[in-house]
């Protein structure tokens, strides 16, 4: 029941964003094309508007775009290549599918690891410290790490590329950048709960049965800690497209996240369109999945609808 | 020798508010098969001074300011954290009042009792998943191999705590301390669990330390008592002697303020007037003496010593000071018995 | 005496939980409460006295059966009067730390039944508030400050005061003392026996101490998964218990005497079933030591077996 | 003391009043407290501070020096930093001192109205939904319609939105505003909505409802005054967020325009020449927006701290 519930708000979710989309691209006086310096001929014009189905009326522009989109199909790029939204999106997930990954990977071992070590050793100089510094982590915006990251390890010491995408060297820097706010609010995140966890009575009760501090912490401690970690998984990842988008920019990494900047900068609206729906889609999966996941890993959840009185 | 000795025990919390002088100059044994119990209201140091024997006091936040905590002739305060857990949960072990949170909600209930047995009697993952299906079916619940599996939250309150007192008996322990083990429950649930608790003080000869603060309990269940108030341990007697001679105040205040469901007519309840000390600032002389009907100028300004006034029973009260005018008697005990 | 104040026919409350479940937190109970006498109402956790109690109190709306005050149901009011009844019916609640609001002051909390229904305005509410504080037993100088700074018992004072600023006939008590410190318990119910004089009250007093119930309780109602069980004067309940519940119940007290051999106490196996599938017929019969086949089969009548002793038991049929 | 001396304070003492039950520890508003907590915490503190400052010179920066933020002097482009250009000169040979502080003109506001169009916003509707919750078949409805509008925002990713917006719409200090709010409210109506259903169950609001008062004093005395806690420490959680979306958008050249100057378009423009080593540019940008953020954060940090009752508790018990 939930899960069925749950699907179709994703559902109403994907259409109302896909609605939305089509709405404000249509709502944009002038269109791509006479935009463009120098006007084209009439006859050019006509026939680009009946390649892109512009010539049509507005619902049946609406309806054809929806009936495209059930089908995958997210039409062509504007820009005259001839590529197709789906080409472009397909060329660029795999850098940053790589990039997202990677980084969600470091942001999560380097976080919890360092809020639990905050919360076992609270109050002490390095609790402050690891704070005090994950606490920065959250100020400097991915977009000014990134360009010093570049200055100081890229140029002046050399140690990284300092852009463009290839090697594992190229991963090391962007991924930084992208990690270094979602490391700090995991950190944060981990060591409160962690430190909720510690006053809890059952760590009383594992203390009292003799067991060896390395079970009391990780069985005990550790794993109610991390639980709540889960349903952070989602904004994380809102945090993470959007921080790949500018990352991407910077880099010169061939992703979805430059095409999409780039299609800004063009106005090619099927791009700008077709990139934000998948997004959103990846985005609404996974959230979908972290909540589906979070009411399967945690045992109380599934049978709290018990109730009492 | 006795199975447990406390000396002269200071406890200290420091938190936002200043320091709370939680437990201030406890002594008390608990000899082999012994129930004692330690009466007091919520503040009155009872379960802090049970945390201190578990070794549950952790600093910055908590600090055993100084006593002796004696087990079978060892002290405890002295033992390494590696030393004190080869006695915690095998030969001392802890039941809590609150068993939804004292359980951990995230792991079966089978392991949480197994892992007990592994760590302390190094059997293999057969035997202790075997041996706690043993005990939960010891504790009385049926359906034990299905229950093994199960989650804490699956269970009803009693059955929670009978599950908390298989893992405390788990390793056969010689003393079990239940800190409120019933005050969650209902009457009927309650009256199950304390049958449990006498079955396993037979059978098993353990010592039980009980801390309760319904003197119904006390009186069905211990052998000696101790009362306490505002951290301090203001009487230490025999059950018997509890209810037939009590000596402290408190005690009298307390025995007074219940109704006893035997009585025939309604007369109105004595209670103690006014509220617990407030533990930050607690009064110069004894706790209770702002409260105290027979309150003594000497009261206010110095805490008593405890004074011996029967074989076994003492109490920390002035009027027993050979200065103390003779004011003070406990008729309607005295009437009752 | 005799004039009831509370009237129940066959009130029911029933929760639903998700979809197909329902919880049959009250299932059908007929009382009635006399004005002036203090009703205890007793029952294990889950046994519903407590819903009851609010419904009573008109906090909920019945799901089947009528509450009636004073001869008039009162889902069935003009505007007018129901403003004038939800004055006169209260409830003191069980967690004083719960039911006082942390951001205002003592003076304010008290006055606030004061100010909703105008019963005092400027010098006279001030005094109204002072009168109230010195009738619970608190310092008039304390109006100023916030409910953290109080002890439970004290508290629980406030709140008592509070609802008294109101001038209601009838209390629903709450579990107004369970999470108290025994030496205050005394000091809450003494307190709540000189109100009930001096101020003409009628009690419906809820609690799982049985103790304490019988010392302030005229009659009391024994409680089970919903249904109530056995009704009689107090010491009638307790030196004549006629449904096998209450005996039990009774018998499961622990009394502070050690002198006393330890009794043949009835411990009943295994615990009350879940209100979301009780069982059929007798709701008793599945933990009953004296279980017969009828009690699966039909539920036993709520019937008068002695003057004024009511209960539902096929022993007694 | 010698035994006779001693000997006289063994005679029972006069009491007039019990004395136990003076409240020794003195009264302190809640506000009060939360102050005090916030300036025991020394990052909060260190917060606040840098937030007062930073204002400082947002207000008065630019008047400092003899420049203005727009003027363009061509043949003293991109200076190091020195004691005539503080913080060096662009490569018009505008001073990049003067830039900062109007930009921190403009990054505060838009993060301040952005934060506060939020509040009100998330508030209302959050406030409306919890309250209706509950309040017959009209109001489950009112709640749920709301909620599934929130529940598909939340879904959406909402820089895509805004970045959406600022596509359609003329760039400027407005648009960005209006295409913050427009998707920032969600978070704040989830956690008002939470804790007033929260709230609306506490025995105290029962309490209230059951001695008479009114919706409004009910909204205004109890529920108010106990979510203002989570409101204001939220607040102080959406100005850094809405600062860090400005300068996001303004980087990425969708934001403020010409001749305004944010930190976010500072940052853009200098993105260019870091690597050549004109390091100033960005930096100051740079260093501000997160001395912003971390200002705010820290400080918020420290007020969530204060406010929570787990923390007040510890000195209670």
């Amino acid at each position: 029941m939930y899960i069925i519930r749950r699907i179709l708000t994703m559902l109403l979710t994907v259409w109302v964003i896909a609605t939305l989309t089509f709405i404000m691209m249509k709502l944009i006086p002038g269109d791509p094309f006479s935009t463009e310096e120098g006007a084209l001929p009439e006859e050019a014009l006509a026939n680009l508007y009946a390649k892109y189905g512009l010539d049509d009326p507005l619902p049946i522009q609406y309806l054809t775009y929806m009936k495209n989109l059930v089908t995958f199909d997210l039409g062509l790029s504007m820009e005259g290549s001839g590529r197709s939204v789906n080409e472009i999106i397909a060329s660029g997930i795999g850098a940053s599918a790589t990039l997202g990954l990677i980084t969600l990977v470091v942001a999560l071992v380097f976080g919890i690891t360092l809020g639990i070590l905050a919360a076992l050793y609270h109050n002490s100089v390095f609790d402050y410290t690891a704070m005090v510094i994950a606490t920065v982590g959250i100020s400097i915006p991915n977009f000014i790490l990134a360009p010093l990251l570049m200055k100081f390890l890229a140029v002046d010491l050399q140690l990284f590329p300092v852009a463009n995408w290839g090697t594992w060297q190229h991963t090391v820097l962007p991924s930084l950048a992208l990690a270094s706010g979602p490391l700090a609010i995991i950190a944060r995140f981990v060591r409160s709960s962690m430190l909720d966890v510690m006053n809890q009575d059952y760590m009383k009760t594992a203390d009292a049965k003799g067991l060896p501090t390395y079970r009391i912490v990780v069985l005990h401690g550790i794993r109610n800690a991390i639980l709540p970690v889960i349903s952070f998984i989602g904004p994380l990842f809102v945090s993470l497209i959007t921080g790949t988008l500018v990352i991407e920019r910077i880099f010169s990494i061939p992703g979805i996240g430059r095409y999409f900047v780039d299609s800004i900068f063009n106005r090619d609206y099927t791009v700008i369109m077709g990139t934000t729906i998948f997004y959103s889609l990846i985005l609404v999966v996974v959230l979908f999945l972290i909540d589906v996941s979070y009411r399967f890993i945690d045992p109380r959840i599934t049978l709290t609808s018990k109730g009492g009185s | 020798m006795s199975l447990l000795k406390v000396n002269n025990l200071k406890v200290n919390f420091k938190t936002y508010g200043g320091t709370i002088r939680a437990v201030r100059n406890v002594s008390f044994e608990v000899d082999y098969g012994e129930t004692v119990a330690i009466v007091g209201e919520s503040g009155s140091g009872k379960s802090v001074t049970v945390q201190a024997i578990m070794g549950l006091i952790k600093k910055p936040a908590g600090e055993i300011e100084k006593g002796n905590i004696l087990f079978k002739g060892k002290e405890l305060l002295q033992l390494s954290q590696k030393q004190l857990r080869e006695i915690k949960g095998k030969q001392i072990s802890m039941v809590f009042q609150d068993s939804m949170t004292s359980l951990n909600p995230t792991m079966k209930v089978g392991k949480q009792i197994s892992e007990v047995l592994l760590y302390h009697q190094h059997v293999s993952k057969q035997e202790a998943k075997a041996r706690a299906i043993e005990m939960i079916k010891e504790v009385g619940i049926p359906n034990a191999e299905r229950r093994y599996e199960q989650y804490p939250h699956e269970f009803s309150g009693g059955m929670r705590q009978r599950i908390m007192i298989a893992i405390a008996l788990a390793c056969n322990p010689d003393l079990l301390i239940a800190d409120e083990p019933t005050t969650a429950l209902d009457v009927t649930i309650q009256a199950q669990v304390l049958g449990l608790l006498e079955g396993i003080k037979e059978n098993k000869n353990t010592s039980i330390i009980l801390i309760t603060h319904d003197l119904g309990v006390v009186a069905e269940s211990a052998d000696k008592v101790i009362v306490m108030y505002g951290g301090m341990m203001v009487e230490k007697c025999s059950v018997q002697e509890l209810f037939s001679n009590p000596n402290h105040p408190y005690t009298w205040g307390l025995l007074e303020s219940i109704p006893n469901v035997s009585n025939k007519d309604k007369e109105r309840l004595k209670p103690i007037e006014g509220s617990p000390p407030d533990l930050f600032s607690p009064p110069k002389g004894c706790p209770f003496a702002p409260r105290c009907k027979y309150a003594m100028d000497i009261c206010m300004e110095e805490v008593p010593r405890l004074y011996d006034v029967a074989d076994g029973h003492s109490s920390r009260c002035f009027l027993n000071d050979e200065m103390a005018p003779n004011i003070a008697t406990f008729s309607e005990v005295e009437e009752r018995v | 005496m005799n004039q009831e104040i509370i009237k129940t026919t066959n009130v029911k409350k029933h929760y639903a939980i998700g979809k197909q479940q329902v919880v049959r937190s009250v299932d059908g109970i007929s009382i009635d409460i006399y004005q002036g006498e203090t009703f205890g109402l007793v029952g294990e956790s889950g046994s519903g006295k407590s819903t009851f109690g609010k419904t009573i109190a008109g906090l909920t709306n019945p799901t089947d059966g009528s509450v009636y005050y004073e001869g008039n149901n009162v889902n069935n009011l003009s505007k007018k009067e129901r403003h004038r009844i939800n004055r006169e019916i209260q409830i003191i609640f069980q967690d004083p730390q719960a039911s006082l609001n942390p951001r205002m002051q003592v003076g304010d909390i008290i006055a606030e039944g004061i100010d909703a229904h105008g019963l005092a305005k400027g010098k006279a509410r001030k005094e109204r508030i002072y009168d109230l504080l010195e009738r619970v037993g608190l310092n008039p100088d304390v109006v100023k400050r916030y409910p953290h700074e109080f002890s439970g018992g004290q508290r629980q004072r406030i709140g008592i005061a509070r609802t008294l600023a109101v001038q209601p006939k009838f209390i629903v008590a709450d579990e107004p003392i369970s999470a108290l410190d025994v030496s205050i318990q005394a000091q809450v119910l003494n307190l709540l026996n000189d109100l009930k004089d001096s101020e003409d009250l009628t009690y419906l007093f809820i609690a799982h101490d049985l103790s304490m119930v019988k010392h302030i309780s005229d009659r009391i109602g024994v409680m089970y998964l919903g249904n109530m069980m056995e009704l009689a004067r107090s010491e009638q309940l307790f030196d004549n218990p006629k449904h096998p519940y209450t005996q039990a119940l009774l018998s499961a007290i622990p009394v502070p005497d050690p002198t006393l051999s330890k009794r043949d106490r009835i411990v009943l196996q295994g615990e009350p079933p879940s209100p979301v599938n009780p069982p059929s017929g007798c709701k008793f019969r599945t933990r009953c030591p004296h279980a017969m086949e009828i009690c699966s089969l039909e539920a036993p009548m709520w019937k008068e077996i002695h003057a004024d002793h009511w209960t539902a038991c096929h022993l007694y049929s | 003391m010698s035994r006779e001396a001693r000997e006289l304070l063994f005679k029972p003492v006069n009491k007039k009043e019990s004395l136990s039950e003076q409240i020794i520890r003195p009264s302190l508003p809640i506000w009060k407290e939360t102050a005090i907590n916030i300036l025991k915490n020394k990052l909060a503190l260190f917060g606040l501070v840098l937030i007062l400052i930073i204002t400082f010179f947002a207000i008065a920066g630019p008047a400092m020096v003899p420049y203005s933020a727009s003027e363009q002097e061509l043949t003293k482009n991109n200076l190091a930093p020195s004691s005539e250009h503080w913080f060096g000169t662009d490569d018009l040979g505008r001073d990049v001192w003067a830039r900062t502080w109007q930009g921190a003109r403009v990054s505060l506001t838009i993060g301040l109205v952005a934060a506060l169009l939020d509040l009100i916003i998330g508030v209302t509707v959050g406030g409306i939904s919890g309250y209706m919750a509950g309040k017959g078949k009209r109001g489950d409805r009112i709640d749920s319609i709301l909620m599934r509008i929130v529940e598909v925002l939340y879904g959406i990713p909402y820089l895509l939105v805004v970045i959406l917006l600022m596509v359609i719409m003329e760039p400027g200090i407005i648009t960005i505003i209006i295409a913050l709010s427009a998707t920032g409210w969600v978070g704040m109506a989830r956690i008002v909505r939470g804790q007033i259903l929260q709230l609306k169950s506490q025995d105290y609001v029962l309490a209230a409802e059951k001695l008479g008062s009114s919706h409004a004093k009910i909204i205004g005395k109890h529920l108010i005054p106990n979510t203002m806690g989570i409101i204001i420490v939220n607040l102080t959680f959406s100005v850094p967020s809405a600062i860090f979306s400005e300068s996001f958008l303004s980087f990425l050249g969708l934001g403020v325009q010409a001749p305004f100057a944010s930190w976010g378009t500072m940052a853009n423009d200098a993105l260019g020449v870091v690597i050549g080593g004109q390091w100033w540019r960005l930096f100051f940008p740079a260093l501000m927006i997160s001395i912003t953020m971390f200002a705010f954060n820290a400080f918020g940090d420290g007020l969530q701290d204060a406010l929570d009752p787990k923390v007040r508790k510890k000195g209670g018990k």
